[in-house]
């Protein structure tokens, strides 16, 4: 509850002069303290703790997808495919694009989100930190729950936007899809909270100066996906309880013998999983948009464009969903209307593109690894995105929907795009996370295995997919496979040893992070001559982030305190190092810092939540167990002291020894 | 502590919204409007039935939003928040409904 | 004008030209796989050419523009590469050259628009409709019935599976419904795909210029065996769709006396009938053998087997009734052999025995259905697709004579 | 919304205390949280629209409606925004007794509504109206009984704000918690104003 996060204003507390501050919970409870050990990661509310431990959980759970996508690519390599069962297949790509989906990218993107944007704000920490540690663990235990079914009884089968009448009970006898709708409804609820805190963040917590036309494009397009969040998570929300009370409690949403019309759940699942892949591409966007300027020496080109045409994407992005729908029966009117809508976003898109050269035009470019990765996004995401013009035209969609050219399309904006922009995020802020450079020669042979196993893998799909192969089929046959250049055979092979390939480039990526961690060598404070916020400070942050908040003069504040323009050639000329600002800011640190501190409440509330949605399917003593965590924990957040005892730490805090006074 | 601006902003704040006596004025007015509401249920108002109860809707709904929720005093940021999901709600469920042939 | 203008403005229409060739060329190829039987690019009717129009555009102009910004990004990453030049001007973007960007795209979207609207409308036509079927799809099958019209000489219904067989150079509308869960009803050579929802009723129009059978899947996951459900449309000369309504309409032939086959009807009625129609078929008092599927199927429906070897697919035509060679006939006769070949039916020395036999040992290990008793609770007992009937070999051999003797 | 920013406004040393805006992260928050809460309701009024008239079993809806009920239980609800509003008034006059008042009085007509709630569902449930009776009764349900449990939250936390008033334990501003709680509050009567008309007034 978000009443009593946080005091507005010191004014108000010192009015009432007979306010008892309470030191405990729940009679015995103190607010933890450690700062090193496990428990400094479970209880933590440090932004940059959570964002890493996003990370950690997002690269997990990008392996196990991986690993499922590489099992597919096994059954799908050759003809009448032995490698896994009708059934097993079916829970695989279900699994793969959920996991993909809800457990790699979203967490990835918040790991990044959660990590920088209040770096790149000048701010100490989120709005809201109790809250921020609290969508994490929602998002771990949804992720739990969502892979439990796995030893359970069999994973959810009915594919990632789990049509209703074929996800009923009738259909889906397994409680996979049980497991499903609990997953993702506890880590939705996170992302929820997640996404307003962070909105509330960029707007309460900027630094002096940093107007929101001074934002870094990054934390503006997370500030339009937690937008996007905001309205569209309900939406599926709905969707899945409807889904879930049928399940469980035999309610008739989508039983069609009495009269239920299956498509209400497209349309659910759909105004909710369009915006959805905006979700998924902004943050990717926001990253490169920091890569290409910086190592194309410039601004960003259009930087007021770059912003509005966000803000227009996930705005357009509410009204564009019924594409998914073409084939639907939906009525000519419909079609019509959301097709001409779908070509639409393709303009601000566009405009995206256009900038993204045009920064590059005329610039100084430095091909590092993080510049490798962020063109590759921009060639890769513009394959994808005019794959996707061509779905917009309805009727000529009717013939691609639902075949591997839609799959090509949609890894080619998600794997092209998305986790190209991820990966050039990793490569770039990586010397800011842990102060060590990450390999560059490793980072080039990753970048370039997953380039070409990119294109081996997912370009076949367009030929595959126009030549009439349906997607989520668990066999092919030779029978309908053609010959000549264009079979199915040869391709489906290609698709499948690029599949390894990208395995493979992933497997350099870990080997480089594990490398870097044993001997990587110490990362210069500012490695790439960067531009923003994030840099006005060590590597990696201090706990409070900036030894004294830094006042903002400029869009890319950090570059116009290293450069001034000569007047004259209009050059640029240095007049500080990145080292030297950083060394002036420690040397001018503030004096009195308050940070906020760790808390036992979220990862018990979270894991409280957890078991009440097993109660769902386990009977009513687990949901009373699981509600009267849920109830304690509450309590026990809201009557949570809002400082630790000074003399819980170790050394006391408030002495010498200690800078950092812990405040609510 | 917080600047002079910062200050007065505050104070100003606490200078929203209307007295007790308004409020129940307001209050009075949502009473009525529920009565004639209600009474369209006893009473027959033929063609007038649908659009008067949507506009007795939304007339009620705007004024608690308005004066009880402050969101005709308060910054307009609110009101941004609030009604995009608003907005947003209206347009994708209408359509969505409509490819239902809901409204013909 | 002068000669000089002329010849750069050709110059400049020729490159043009060319690299919308190429573009062409390299759709065209993808066009041309031999014998892909669901290729997109290859339309056989008049609905699939209509899209197929919108489609040649479509993928015209992204590949024009994929092209354009494939020049762009190279010469810039070549051009302006770091070779030591100084940190480049500030400078934060020309608002003119932006606003044009964004109307460009704009404008070549709308034409786009325009096209994309109509062709939505044309398609959606149903006025000109000049045979009616209606299509079931179901796990893991389709189900075609005609509904009586007199003008194509259907008296009764005439109820089948698998193939769709049709006229040819008609303008056939679909009415498609479901009996379970979604499918998705799709022939690539005659129309797009639409959906087959249950409780509503979709339509589609399909046209075949000239006799042929045309292949399409279903495109909606709908479970297990999604990957195992096919349909393919056979279009027919008139006089050869009459003749095929004739037959299908025919009354049934009872097997010859004392021959494997009349056992074989014994077996049937024995196991069989409580799920598939026979029409015509008696049981031993006289009464008509009536199936009940709804008993014991989920959906409600198994496959009419009245006339099932005049149909030369089965198990959603996802295995042939036709050997490898017998099937060469018919799937590669040429268009005015087609209809006598098709028509021929499947006779035993054709039979592909092996797996018709295979599917009466365990339908369900060859297509995977939850035919698994321990798997029945939410379905209250009824099974899904064909169940495992323990037939013995000897029965089977009775029912594969019986089966070639409905034709 | 660049505009909204005031920049000038900061103290640097406590800058987690002195927004960008100006305005209350928690208000901002509950803004946020509220807009949110739209699309959810959209989606449940919406599914009910659909189905009201698809009754396979059981009654329809006009036959079950207790139209003069719900209309008293509606004008409850209606009047507890009003004592919402003056507990808010009466905060921010730092008048914690008349705060207290109007708080319990405000949970009070809640609960109420909450009580008519449940009567209401026993009684339909008397006449055949199972929550898996029909597509218009699971619609039903869920829609009403969403509300009703945000209704039922909406109750607990005037109870727990009023406790802590009582007790001087709030740890922020005083008269901000109060007007959040009441943003919630309020946000429950306008949905139901929406639920009474659509789901009660107009018939299927
Ligand atoms: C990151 C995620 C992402 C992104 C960004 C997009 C972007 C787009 N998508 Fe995609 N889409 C998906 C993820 C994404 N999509 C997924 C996951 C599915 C499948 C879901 C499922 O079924 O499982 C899907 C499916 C999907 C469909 C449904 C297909 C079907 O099932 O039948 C459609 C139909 O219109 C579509 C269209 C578009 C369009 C028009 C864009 C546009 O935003 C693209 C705009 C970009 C460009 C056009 C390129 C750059 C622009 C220029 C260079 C300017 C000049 C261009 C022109 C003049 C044309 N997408
Ligand atoms: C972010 C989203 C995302 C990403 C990154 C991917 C990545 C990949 N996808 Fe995914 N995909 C989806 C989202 C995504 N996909 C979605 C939404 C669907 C639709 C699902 C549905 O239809 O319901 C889908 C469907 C889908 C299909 C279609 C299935 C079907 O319709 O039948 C296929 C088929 O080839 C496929 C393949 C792949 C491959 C090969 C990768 C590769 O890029 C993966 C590369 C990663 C790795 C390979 C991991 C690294 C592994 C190691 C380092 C292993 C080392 C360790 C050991 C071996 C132990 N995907
Ligand atoms: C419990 C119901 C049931 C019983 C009993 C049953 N079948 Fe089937 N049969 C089906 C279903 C359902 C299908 C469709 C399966 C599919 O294609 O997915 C089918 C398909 C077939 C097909 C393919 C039909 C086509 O047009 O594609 C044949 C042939 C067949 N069954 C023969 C038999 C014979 C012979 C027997 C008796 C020995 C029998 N079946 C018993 C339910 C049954
Ligand atoms: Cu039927 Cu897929
Ligand atoms: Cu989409």
């Amino acid at each position: 509850m978000a009443i009593i996060e946080r005091p507005s204003t010191e004014l108000e507390v010192s009015i009432t002069p007979s306010v008892v501050v309470p030191s405990t919970t729940l009679g015995n409870l103190r607010r933890p303290v450690q700062s090193t050990g496990w428990k400094s990661w479970l209880f933590t509310v440090d932004h940059k703790k959570i964002g890493i431990m996003y990370g950690v959980f997002a690269m997990i759970f990008f392996i196990i997808g991986g690993v499922e996508a590489l099992l597919m690519r096994l059954q799908l390599a050759a003809p009448d495919g032995k490698a896994l069962s009708a059934d097993l297949y079916n829970q695989m790509f279900t699994m793969h694009g959920t996991t993909m989906v809800f457990l790699f990218a979203m967490p990835m993107a918040a790991a990044f989100a959660n990590y920088f944007l209040p770096l790149q704000i000048g701010a100490r920490d989120v709005a809201f930190p109790r809250m921020n540690a609290l969508g994490l663990w929602f998002l771990v235990v949804g992720g739990l729950v969502l892979n439990a079914a796995w030893f359970l009884g069999g994973a959810a089968d009915g594919g990632w936007f789990m049509y209703a009448p074929n996800s009923g009970p009738v259909f889906s006898p397994s409680n996979g899809v049980d497991f499903w709708t609990l997953g993702l409804q506890i880590a939705g609820l996170g992302s929820l909270i997640g996404s307003i805190n962070l909105i509330v963040t960029v707007l309460n917590m900027r630094a002096p100066g940093m107007t929101m036309m001074k934002l870094p494009v990054f934390t503006w397009m997370i500030l339009v996906v937690q937008f996007l969040l905001v309205f569209s998570l309900p939406v599926i929300t709905v969707a899945l309880v409807l889904l879930m009370f049928q399940r469980s409690f035999g309610a008739t949403f989508f039983d069609v013998a009495q009269g239920a019309d299956p498509l209400l759940w497209q349309h659910l699942f759909w105004i909710f999983g369009h915006p959805e892949v905006y979700v998924l591409i902004l943050p990717a966007f926001g990253i490169i948009s920091e890569v290409l300027p910086t190592f194309s020496r410039k601004p960003l080109f259009g930087y007021p464009f770059v912003v509005f045409s966000g803000a227009a994407i996930g705005f357009v992005g509410f009204g564009v969903w019924a594409h998914h729908m073409f084939a639907a029966g939906l009525g000519p009117v419909s079609v019509a209307v959301f097709s001409i809508a779908t070509m639409a976003i393709a303009i601000p898109t566009g405009v995206k593109i256009f900038n993204w050269t045009l920064t590059m035009w005329g610039g100084k470019i430095w091909f590092t690894t993080a510049m490798k990765f962020a063109i590759g996004l921009v060639v890769l995401f513009t394959i994808g995105g005019l794959s996707g013009v061509t779905h917009s035209v309805a009727p000529s969609d009717t013939q691609q929907t639902d075949t591997y050219y839609i799959v090509a399309h949609f890894h080619y904006v998600l794997f092209g795009g998305m986790v190209f922009g991820l990966f050039s995020g990793f490569y770039y802020w990586w010397p800011k996370m842990f102060g060590k450079m990450l390999n560059e020669r490793l980072g080039s042979w990753n970048f370039w295995l997953m380039f070409i196993g990119m294109n081996m893998t997912f370009g076949p799909m367009h030929i595959l997919g126009l030549q009439g192969q349906p997607r989520r089929m668990y066999v092919w046959t030779e029978a309908r496979a053609g010959e000549g250049f264009f079979n199915f055979g040869f391709w489906n092979l290609i698709s499948s040893i690029g599949s390894f390939v990208l395995a493979l480039s992933v497997l350099l990526f870990l080997i480089n992070v594990v490398q870097t961690a044993r001997k990587g060598k110490q990362a210069p404070l500012d490695p790439w001559d960067a531009r923003t916020l994030e840099w006005i400070t060590t590597s990696p942050p201090k706990e409070h982030n900036f030894d004294r908040i830094p006042t903002v003069h400029h869009l890319d504040e950090f570059f116009h305190r290293k450069y001034v323009e000569d007047e004259a050639t209009h050059t640029m000329k240095a007049i500080a190092t990145g080292e030297e600002i950083v060394r002036n800011e420690e040397a001018n640190a503030e004096s009195h810092i308050h940070l906020p501190s760790a808390s036992y409440w979220p990862l018990v509330l979270a894991i409280g939540v957890g078991v009440l949605g097993l109660g769902v399917l386990y009977g009513v003593p687990i949901m009373v167990l699981g509600a009267a965590i849920v109830l304690l924990s509450s309590f026990g957040w809201v009557m949570e002291p809002s400082v630790a005892e000074d003399s819980d730490y170790d050394p006391p805090a408030g002495g010498t020894s200690k800078e950092l006074a812990s405040h609510g | 502590m917080a600047t002079a601006t910062e200050h007065a902003e505050h104070t100003e704040h606490e200078q929203h919204g209307l007295t007790d006596g308004g409020y129940i004025k307001v209050a009075v007015v949502l009473a009525v409007i529920t009565a004639l509401e209600v009474s369209t249920y006893y009473v027959d108002f033929g063609p007038f039935f649908m659009p008067s109860l949507m506009i007795m809707m939304v007339a009620k709904f705007i004024i608690v939003v308005s004066y009880f929720m402050h969101l005709k005093f308060d910054n307009k940021l609110f009101s941004f928040m609030f009604y995009a999901g608003l907005v947003l709600a209206l347009g994708c469920y209408f359509a969505a409904l409509a490819t239902f042939q809901f409204f013909s | 004008m002068s000669r000089h203008a002329m010849s750069a403005r050709n110059a400049h229409r020729v490159r043009a030209l060319a690299i919308t060739k190429l573009v062409g060329a390299s759709i065209f190829l993808a066009g041309c796989a031999k014998d892909a039987p669901q290729d997109v690019f290859q339309p056989k009717g008049e609905n699939a050419a209509d899209i197929n129009n919108l489609q040649y555009m479509v993928f015209g102009i992204a590949g024009v523009v994929g092209v354009i910004m494939t020049v762009l990004f190279v010469v810039t990453m070549t051009k302006f590469r770091d070779k030591g030049q100084p940190i480049p001007e500030q400078s934060h973007g020309k608002p003119a050259l932006e606003i044009t960007l964004t109307i460009i795209p704009a404008l070549i979207l709308s034409v786009v628009g325009v096209f994309t609207f109509r062709g939505v409308f044309d398609l959606a036509e149903t006025k000109d409709t000049e045979l009616v079927i209606n299509v079931t799809g179901q796990q893991w099958w389709w189900e075609y019935d005609y509904p009586v019209q007199g003008d194509w000489g259907i008296d009764k219904p005439i109820i089948t599976s698998g193939q769709l067989v049709m006229p040819a150079g008609t303008k056939v509308l679909i009415r498609e419904t479901s009996r379970d869960v979604i499918h998705s009803y799709w022939i690539p050579a005659l129309n797009g795909k639409r959906d087959a929802v249950p409780g509503r009723i979709h339509t589609l129009r399909l046209h075949a210029d000239n006799p042929g059978i045309y292949a399409g899947q279903c495109t909606e996951f709908c479970g297990l065996s999604h990957g195992n459900m096919r349909m393919e449309a056979v279009a027919l000369s008139k006089e050869d769709f009459a003749t095929w309504v004739t037959n299908q309409q025919a009354a049934y032939k009872e097997p010859e006396k004392d021959s494997l086959a009349e056992q074989g009807e014994a077996v049937f009625l024995n196991q069989c009938v409580r799920c598939h129609q026979v029409n015509g078929l008696k049981k031993a008092d006289g009464t008509a053998a009536i199936a009940a599927p709804d008993e014991n199927v989920y959906a409600g429906a198994a496959p009419n087997l009245s006339k099932f070897m005049s149909r030369n697919t089965f198990a959603g035509a996802t295995w042939d009734l036709l050997k490898k060679d017998c099937r060469g006939n018919v799937w590669d006769a040429k268009s005015e052999e087609f209809g006598a070949k098709y028509l021929e039916g499947v006779s035993a020395d054709c039979l592909n025995e092996v797996d018709l036999r295979r599917w009466l040992r365990n339908a369900p290990a060859m297509k995977p259905m939850y035919a698994d008793p321990t798997k029945l609770e939410p379905t209250d007992g009824k099974y899904r697709g064909m169940p495992y009937l323990a037939l013995s070999e000897s029965d089977i051999d009775k029912l594969v004579a019986y089966l070639l003797t409905l034709k | 919304m660049a505009d909204t920013a005031v920049h000038a406004a900061h103290d640097v040393g406590h800058g987690a205390h002195v927004t960008s805006t100006g305005l209350s992260n928690n208000k901002l928050a509950m803004w946020l949280f509220l807009g949110s809460e739209c699309l959810l309701f959209g989606g449940l009024i919406s599914t009910y629209m659909l189905y009201r008239g698809r009754v396979a079993n059981g009654p329809h809806p006009n036959q079950i409606y207790d139209i003069p009920f719900t209309s008293v239980s509606s004008f409850v609800l209606l009047m507890s925004s009003l004592t919402m509003v003056l507990a808010v008034s009466a905060a921010q006059r730092r008048n914690d007794q008349q705060t207290n008042l109007w708080l319990t009085v405000t949970a009070l007509l809640g609960a109420t509504f909450v009580g008519g709630q449940v009567y209401e569902f026993t009684a339909f449930y008397r006449e055949g109206l199972g929550f898996t009776t029909s597509l218009f009764s699971s619609s039903f349900y869920t829609l009403t009984g969403f509300h009703g449990v945000h209704v039922t939250v909406g109750v607990i936390m005037l109870l727990v704000t009023r406790s802590i008033i009582q007790k001087n334990r709030v740890t922020g501003d005083k008269a901000e918690s109060v007007e959040i709680v009441g943003l919630y509050w309020h946000f429950v009567d306008v949905v139901w104003i929406i639920i009474f008309t659509l789901v009660y007034l107009i018939p299927a």
